[in-house]
């Protein structure tokens, strides 16, 4: 077995274009080799991440998502217990279509009654029976509703399901009334089933789940002119000949407005580092402070011009980091 | 018997009966269907091809900006005693100003007149300039407070512009550049000063990260490639072999032989993401391989491609007539000659087919490597040495072309099918040799 | 101008069923018919014989056309089978085998059961109306061939499991299952036993009367036996084509009598 | 590199044995070559293998063996001098491996002496910089202890090769001298060297078991803990697919086994038909010429990646489809069956064309292979080209046909970019050719790469789905086995 | 017990070289060989005859054990080669394969060149220490399969693309050029002319001074001219074995008569 000296990294394919941004960069500046970065899903970075300490196991798992404690758990049996949590910056969400076509103003609301499977007439719950977006809400134009939004196995997909679908519920009544219909001995597990009722989707093609990336909910939207699709700020930034934005209640995405809390839409992006295999792996600990730094994710980093929201509390994140403070406060 | 005294007294051999009609009807129609079955499928690779070919063709042309840059002294040396560790520390942001100056400078000289700051003049060119600028610097410290002359990587919009990718309508919105950069950019074509040359750094390069793809490059990944390759090939092509040879030749016919016989066939309906669970099993968590390794990955897809190896080899040496194995037989060979000498070379043709099958599949697939970690920003750093070119981290062809199309620059999708064609060249010389073997060793008996 | 004479001798003797003139035949390189003339009578047994290697197989191929399969062979010259050219190119090549069947000098049954193997000519060319009709027609081929006893209670077993002789007599049994005008037998009775032999020469007999049989064989025995016409070949060229008794007794080549009474090969 | 040196040295040692052993097989048989049991080459290859096997395998085995004998000991004083628990010292040990490999390599370059070494004090020496110039990077300073260790490592690696040269070499001498002992005309020695040749191909037969045993123990943990938190039920007898990120989803493998056999189905009605008329023309009609060029260019389309055909499904067939089918009054047809581009038809079209090589090409060789005679018999009766190949050539190639097929249903099974792409990810029963579908391991690749948490059923159920899909088509093979078995011609 | 005994009369008699006894073959369901014993001695030619499909060829391919290749083929009693049971579990085939050689009833060259055809067993055997001395072997193994002179401007060209009888006479020159100790001969004059014949049972004749010949054969004359003792095979029984003179001319068994006058077949 031979030492490893590069630092390995796995995990969040959201996260994968930041990492290998700030990969290339520390390669260049550093004597250190440029660290690998896997993509494969926040999912199965943390899998790896959480398989065991040593050479032979990844050092920092990218993630689109918080750790759960269950994944903590599972750690931990492995012997992984001293982790860094360290979140970079916020993925905005933007819902954008053909460039070409209509513009949109949405608010959760028009989504929710675009694509659930039950909406609330009269207070009666009915299937959903809307074909155009002027069904969903007089302003709109008569366009068929045709939406890509992200299969299950996406993080974005939770997102748009809690800031957005789940907001709409709430916000056109028909939570309360799934809330009363819900069955469930506690309070929590009413609510718990009123919540995944008013999240179940349409089924009928007219919201179709994107498994594959932004490149195929893209190429979707160029076959289909009337597709309204979900994509990542930085891919739509990088796309602005093919597509347009639409706003949400109101407000216009971008770094400033998702930054300040403005625009709903978003997720934090983070990233673990394994406490053992500082001072271990070589390069790991620079690597880590490299991402944080100003230069590299503050508001005029490449990271940002490249599209994550920088972080406001920055500074903060860049102490723990170097202090390696761990998960669970202990340590 | 009437009947077929009827058929005889129809005579002419130039008339047909109808019955010899409706039989040469068949007959067309059957010929038919062939000749219709290969111009299918020869369209359909045409029209695969001619996609491909159309959409790649860009990713083998670049454009570079030649500019003057004055190595500050202050700015790279500031103790000016040449110290590499000293110059070292100066980071990549260091050096941005120096480029900076030097396009002010340029477009100054040119008497070009633009409302753009500095920043946004440099934003022309590749934001992997400054790297270029300090590994230079750092290779000839001599060189500080020079002024050399340097060819950047232009910038993917500016290089889309050049190749009529990107129009001034279509970046209307686009924050990454700006009608005025554009028109810098027409100036310093006429100055002679921005050209689009051929790509050969796409073709030996590494990868980049997503903000840079005007410097992605397949090279590495296809070193990594080649030894995946060449690890399937002396692995895959001797054990399928061996294996087919086993079962269809020696193995007693019982039970046991039946039952590697369903696993092998069964192997083959796995499918090759679950080859990666077992070789990040097996060979990264049991066996303490490296990981993104492309050992790791050739092992992997070593027992992906044996199944296609053995089931066609298999075939090929059933179909060998059983006379030819006794003739030899009779003449005293053992089963072992009667086999590598008469058999084997008979049965060349369909192993060769195999292999060249098999190797197709393990040459373009991602799925199994995205486990094994081979998948996503990986090597950067090319390999130095046959060993370090198994056993340092590298991508592969595929898995390269497969994360360049998924990245947001639509520069890189031209990268991607750019890399398709490398990838079809690829395997279109690999097979060539097999072709014209398999040429060489087709009979009939 | 040759042509002209042969075809127009073709129109009034009307038992002529196969006139072959100035056959020519190449295999690459090698020369293997050189100038070939015969006439293969109707319902006659012509038999060719010469030592092995002089052309008899290529020649016998050439009278339905199996040539066409051996890449390397080209042919050269007139066959006219009813007066019509066998080699023209509106010829249909399927009818003509039909017409003209073969028995190989290699056994070849197919690998598939003994009933299919002989009812396979039947079946293509629809000579049995049912299944009963084509179980008949089997059995009746293989009776001719003289293998019925041996594989009545095996008729399921494939072709390919049989003894050497065995396979000879199926794959005469499959080319008279489908009633050609001509039979074309290459070495027929060459690993069979004497009774086997004079059975399958009867058959030849019966065959006559309806149709032309010719047949290559080693054995002057059976040459003068069964047919009524002989053709002697050496080194690719027809030395001697006639009468049966006369080639025998009173041969007018010295080639052909040398031949006869063991002297060359 | 000593141990390159040492397995050059065994293969000289190996080489010359052949040598040796061949002339002295020849010697016993008094030059008379025909007196031996063997060819003369096969005495020598015995010696050369006696030589070279047990040795290289020592080798092997020496070579994995001592660095973890090595590193056990060296770990388990490191964690008693340092008094941290296993998981540490093993990492330490990483650092440990590292300074004893830069230390050797300053050594090999002249950068230190052993005596150095020997009285370095970590402390004193900036070691980390040192082995930092050497282009050895470590991740902190170097603390005694692991200077300690190092040397340790260092020397005990060091007695170790040495040994281990010794014994190797010594092995290599006993098999050399027993062979070649054993060496004399009488001396089955073809024998000996087929057996060895036998040996080898059993075991690369065996490692089809291997490969199943590592890909079934490398799911099943995964998949008990998967039904540990999922009702079995609901995986088998369900109807519903549908992940959820809260938990309590419904996932039931039949949904999905329906997409996976309806989309394979399509695909291979595409493939096979075209496919094995491709084949039939190719080797039965067309030129040499012919197919010399076409069948390496269907081949190509083996090798052109899944994401071509993945795009090629979405953006050009899949709207062809619509425009056919879908569309209304607009389409072509007037109907409106179709409402996206993905569906089972477009994924299974396109699947289909990338299988067309795994038929055709497969299926042509052993066409090739049936003897003509076989063909020149049906010929001879009368039979039409086409007849002789659809009754005659076909049957008796049989067997490599359904063994190209079966590799085409197989890769059918398991591609997932064309499905992604084609199909779309929607799993549900339906017999319309025109709907969205997935199959089995779309989902696989899908759970496996997303962003659920790990521990949870939703990605769990990945292994679930590939163990179960693995135990399908393991039965779906035998079946296949069964049936090939009852349909075997045998020609000669 | 009856093992015992032939044990032991092999030790004593010198000069029998294969005995079998009670030998049982079956294939599958069908018992094609019943309860043989037979004796074949050294440095004589032994000539099997009976009617097609008796069983002579799996008898044949028993003594070498060719029927291993044959999945469906069981074989049981004993057979002795110099004394020791060649079905013993220690036997090496390959050995046992090289002294008994084999010329097979369907003519097999390997699709090779004629001289590879030839030169490939005194290869495997080492019978040649250089390519001049293997140029020798195959000259003269072709010379004495009486092929020499029709081949030798081609021996490169594919042994597949000879005649049927070139190819029978190729693969004795096969089968010659590993100078066995027992020559086992399928029919091996089926598809040759007279002067063919002749040659080849010269070879025979010529063989038979150092070893032995075993020949399978339909024609009672070639048996009767090239043997010296015959085996009369019928229905997979061995009816009569005995001097060839004795069988010929005053056969003991009612079968062996009829057989030999033409009446049983
Ligand atoms: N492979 C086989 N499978 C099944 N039965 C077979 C096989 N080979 C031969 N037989 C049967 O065994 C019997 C003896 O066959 P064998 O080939 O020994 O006959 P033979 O005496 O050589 O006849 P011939 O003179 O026709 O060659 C025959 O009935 C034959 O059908
Ligand atoms: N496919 C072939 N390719 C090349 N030469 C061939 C081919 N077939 C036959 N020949 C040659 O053509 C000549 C005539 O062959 P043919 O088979 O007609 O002889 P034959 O008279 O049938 O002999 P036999 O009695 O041995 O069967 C021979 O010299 C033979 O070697
Ligand atoms: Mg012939
Ligand atoms: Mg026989």
């Amino acid at each position: 077995a031979v030492a490893r000296d590069q630092v390995q990294v796995a995990g969040s394919s959201t996260v994968l274009p930041y990492a290998s941004i700030v990969a290339e960069a520390f390669g260049e500046n550093f004597d250190f080799p440029t660290p690998v970065v896997e993509s494969g899903g926040s999912s199965a970075g943390l899998k790896r991440f959480c398989e065991g300490v040593g050479e032979n196991t990844i050092d920092v798992a990218n993630a689109s998502r918080r750790i759960k404690t269950k994944e903590i758990e599972k750690c931990a049996e492995n012997g992984v217990t001293d982790i860094i949590e360290v979140q970079i910056g916020y993925d905005g969400i933007v819902f954008a279509s053909d460039i070409q076509g209509n513009a949109f103003e949405f608010t959760p609301t028009d989504w929710f009654l675009a694509l659930s499977d039950q909406v609330l007439v009269d207070g009666e719950l009915v299937a959903n029976s809307a074909k155009t977006w002027a069904d969903v809400n007089a302003a709109f134009p008569a366009q068929p509703i045709q939406a890509y939004i992200p299969g299950t196995k996406h993080g974005t997909r939770e997102v748009f399901e809690d800031k957005v679908i789940l907001a709409g519920c709430e916000a056109t009544g028909a939570f309360d009334v799934l809330l009363d219909q819900a069955s469930g001995d506690t309070a929590k597990a009413k609510k718990k089933a009123a919540e995944k009722a008013c999240i179940s989707l349409r089924t009928d093609g007219l919201s179709v789940d994107i498994d594959g990336d932004y490149t195929e909910t893209l190429a979707r939207i160029e076959s289909n002119k009337n597709g309204i699709g979900v994509f990542g700020l930085a891919f739509y930034e990088n796309n602005t000949d093919k597509l347009q934005t639409a706003t949400m209640s109101g407000v216009v995405p971008s770094t400033e407005t998702i930054a300040t809390g403005e625009y709903p839409v978003s997720r934090p992006l983070f990233f673990y580092v394994k406490k053992a295999h500082i001072g271990v792996i070589p390069g790991l600990k620079e690597y880590t402070e490299f991402f944080v730094a100003d230069e590299v994710a503050g508001p005029d980093g490449p990271l940002a011009e490249y599209g994550l929201v920088a972080d406001p509390e920055l500074e903060k994140t860049q102490e723990s980091v170097s202090d390696e403070v761990v998960m669970g406060g202990n340590s | 018997m009437k009947t077929s005294l009827d058929r005889h007294s129809g005579g002419s051999l130039l008339l047909q009966s109808t019955r010899t009609k409706r039989r040469n009807a068949a007959e067309t129609r059957f010929k038919l269907y062939g000749i219709a079955a290969i111009a299918i499928s020869l369209l359909m690779l045409m029209v695969l091809l001619t996609t491909i070919i159309s959409k790649g063709l860009g990713a083998y042309q670049q454009t570079f900006i030649t500019l003057q840059v004055e190595l500050l002294e202050k700015k790279l040396d500031k103790k000016g005693n040449r110290n590499l560790t000293d110059i070292k520390k100066v980071s990549t942001f260091g050096y941005a100003p120096l480029i900076k100056a030097s396009i002010t400078d340029t477009v100054e000289e040119l008497g070009v007149v633009t409302g753009l700051k500095a920043k946004q003049m440099a934003g022309i060119l590749s934001k992997g300039a400054a790297a270029q600028l300090r590994d230079y610097v750092i290779a000839n410290p001599g060189r500080i407070g020079d002024t050399v002359q340097f060819r950047f990587l232009a910038s993917s919009r500016v290089d889309g512009y050049l190749k009529g990718r990107v129009s001034r309508s279509s970046i209307e919105n686009d924050k990454n550049i700006t009608p005025e950069q554009l028109d810098l950019v027409d100036s310093l074509i006429d100055a002679g000063l921005i050209e689009k040359t051929f790509n050969i750094d796409f073709i030996v390069g590494a990868d980049a990260s997503d903000q840079r793809p005007e410097a992605a490059g397949m090279g590495v990944s296809i070193l990594g490639s080649l030894s995946m390759v060449l690890v399937v090939l002396a692995l895959a092509l001797p054990i399928g072999v061996g294996a087919s040879i086993y079962l269809e030749e020696f193995a007693p016919k019982n039970w046991v032989t039946d039952v590697i016989e369903v696993n092998i066939s069964n192997l083959a309906a796995v499918p090759s993401i679950v080859f990666g669970i077992l070789g990040l099993a097996v060979f990264i968590n049991y066996m303490h391989l490296p990981m993104s390794a492309p050992l790791v990955g050739g092992l992997v897809l070593t027992l992906m491609t044996l199944p296609t190896i053995i089931i066609s080899t298999r075939a090929a040496l059933s179909a060998v007539p059983p006379s030819i194995r006794d003739a030899a037989l009779g003449v005293g060979a053992s089963p072992m000659q009667t086999v590598f000498h008469h058999v084997l070379p008979l049965a060349a043709p369909g192993i060769l087919t195999g292999t060249i099958i098999g190797l197709a599949q393990a040459l373009g697939e991602t799925a199994p490597l995205l486990l094994i970690g081979m998948v996503g920003f990986v090597a950067s750093n090319a390999p130095d040495s046959i060993a370090s070119g198994l056993l340092s981290p590298n991508s592969a062809m595929p898995a390269q072309i497969y994360e360049w199309a998924k990245r947001a620059d639509p520069a890189f999708y031209e990268r991607a099918w750019g890399g398709i064609i490398l990838l079809l060249l690829f395997l279109v010389s690999m097979n060539l040799v097999a072709v014209i073997l398999r040429r060489r060793f087709e009979r009939r008996w | 101008m040759n042509d002209m004479t042969l075809t127009e001798r073709n129109v009034d003797t009307k038992d002529i069923k196969i006139a072959a003139s100035n056959v020519q035949v190449h295999y690459g390189e090698t020369h293997a018919i050189k100038d070939v003339n015969v006439s293969i009578e109707d319902k006659t047994v012509t038999a060719f014989i010469g030592p092995s290697g002089c052309g008899k197989s290529t020649f016998l191929r050439c009278l339905n056309r199996m040539n066409d399969t051996i890449q390397t062979c080209s042919i050269k010259g007139k066959i006219l089978l009813d007066g019509e050219d066998i080699y023209d190119k509106r010829v249909d090549v399927v009818q003509l085998r039909a017409k003209v069947g073969m028995v190989f000098q290699k056994p070849n049954p197919f690998p598939k059961s003994i009933y299919d193997n002989v009812a396979y000519g039947p079946k293509i060319h629809g000579l049995a109306r049912g299944k009963s009709e084509l179980d008949e027609i089997v059995e009746k081929a293989l009776r001719r061939a003289a293998i019925w006893e041996e594989v009545k209670d095996r008729l399921n077993a494939p072709g390919t499991g049989l003894s050497g002789g065995q396979q000879q007599r199926l794959c005469i049994a499959r080319a008279v299952a489908t009633e050609p005008e001509v039979l074309l037998m290459d070495e027929p009775c060459s690993a069979l036993d004497p009774i086997a032999t004079a059975q399958v020469e009867e058959l030849i007999d019966e065959l006559r009367q309806r149709f032309s049989v010719v047949i290559v064989t080693h054995s002057m025995q059976q040459a003068a036996r069964v047919s009524q016409k002989t053709a002697f070949f050496h080194l690719g060229s027809l030395v001697e084509f006639g009468e049966t008794g006369q080639i025998f007794t009173n041969p007018n080549d010295p080639r052909t009598e040398s031949y006869i009474t063991g002297r060359i090969g | 590199m000593p141990t390159f040196w040492l397995v050059a040295c065994l293969f000289l040692m190996s080489a010359a044995g052949f040598v040796l052993g061949r002339y002295r097989a020849v010697l016993s048989a008094g030059g008379e070559v025909r007196k031996l049991h063997s060819l003369p080459s096969y005495y020598g290859y015995n010696v050369a293998l006696s030589t070279l096997l047990p040795a290289l395998a020592a080798l092997a085995l020496w070579s994995i063996l001592q660095p973890l004998v090595i590193d056990a000991r060296v770990s388990g004083k490191i964690s008693t001098d340092l008094n941290s628990d296993n998981t540490s010292a093993e990492l330490m040990m990483s650092d440990v491996q590292r300074v004893s490999e830069g230390l050797n390599i300053a050594v090999a370059r002249n950068e230190m002496t052993n005596e150095e070494i020997r009285v370095m004090d970590a402390d004193a020496v900036d070691l980390r910089g040192r082995l930092a110039d050497l282009g050895i990077a470590l991740g902190s300073e170097v603390r005694p202890e692991i200077l300690t260790a190092a040397r340790q490592h260092r020397d005990m690696t060091h007695s170790g090769r040495l040994m281990m040269t010794i014994v190797v070499v010594l092995l290599a001498i006993v098999g050399f001298a027993r062979s070649y002992g054993l060496t004399d005309k009488d001396f089955r020695a073809r024998n000996v060297v087929e057996r060895c040749v036998f040996a080898l191909l059993a075991l690369a037969a065996s490692l089809a078991i291997l490969t199943t045993v590592g890909i079934v123990f490398s799911m099943l943990f995964e998949t008990i803990s998967f039904f540990g938190l999922h009702s079995w039920k609901d995986f088998f007898l369900g109807t519903t697919w549908a992940p959820n990120f809260r938990g309590d989803s419904e996932l039931s493998i039949l949904p999905l086994l329906w997409g996976t056999i309806y989309i394979s189905l399509i695909a291979l009605l595409v493939a096979v038909p075209i496919g094995l008329y491709a084949a039939i023309y190719l080797s039965e009609y067309a030129s040499s010429s012919t197919r010399s060029f076409a069948k390496p260019l269907l081949e190509i389309l083996a090798g052109i990646p899944t994401i071509v055909y993945g795009l090629f499904a979405l953006l050009t067939v899949g709207p062809m489809l619509v425009r056919i089918f879908g569309r209304g009054t607009e389409g072509l047809l007037g109907l409106t069956w179709m409402t996206g581009a993905t569906s089972v038809l477009t994924a299974g079209l396109v699947m289909g064309i990338m299988l067309i090589p795994f038929v055709s090409s497969l299926s042509d060789d052993i066409i090739n292979a049936v003897p003509q005679s076989m063909r020149d018999a049906s010929l001879g009766l009368g039979a039409t080209k086409s007849e002789t190949v659809r009754q005659v050539v076909i049957p008796a190639a049989l067997p490599g046909i359904v063994g190209a097929v079966l590799l085409a249903a197989s890769r059918a099974i398991g591609e997932t970019m064309i499905v992604v792409m084609g199909a779309g990810a929607i799993a549900k029963f339906s017999t319309n050719p025109l709907e969205s579908m997935t199959t089995i391991t779309t989902r696989i690749v899908s759970q496996l790469t997303g962003d659920t948490d790990f521990a949870s059923p939703e990605t769990l159920v990945a292994f679930a789905l590939g163990l179960s899909l693995f135990v399908l088509t393991l039965g779906l093979n035998i079946l296949a086995l069964a049936i090939v078995r009852t349909y075997r011609e045998q020609y000669d």
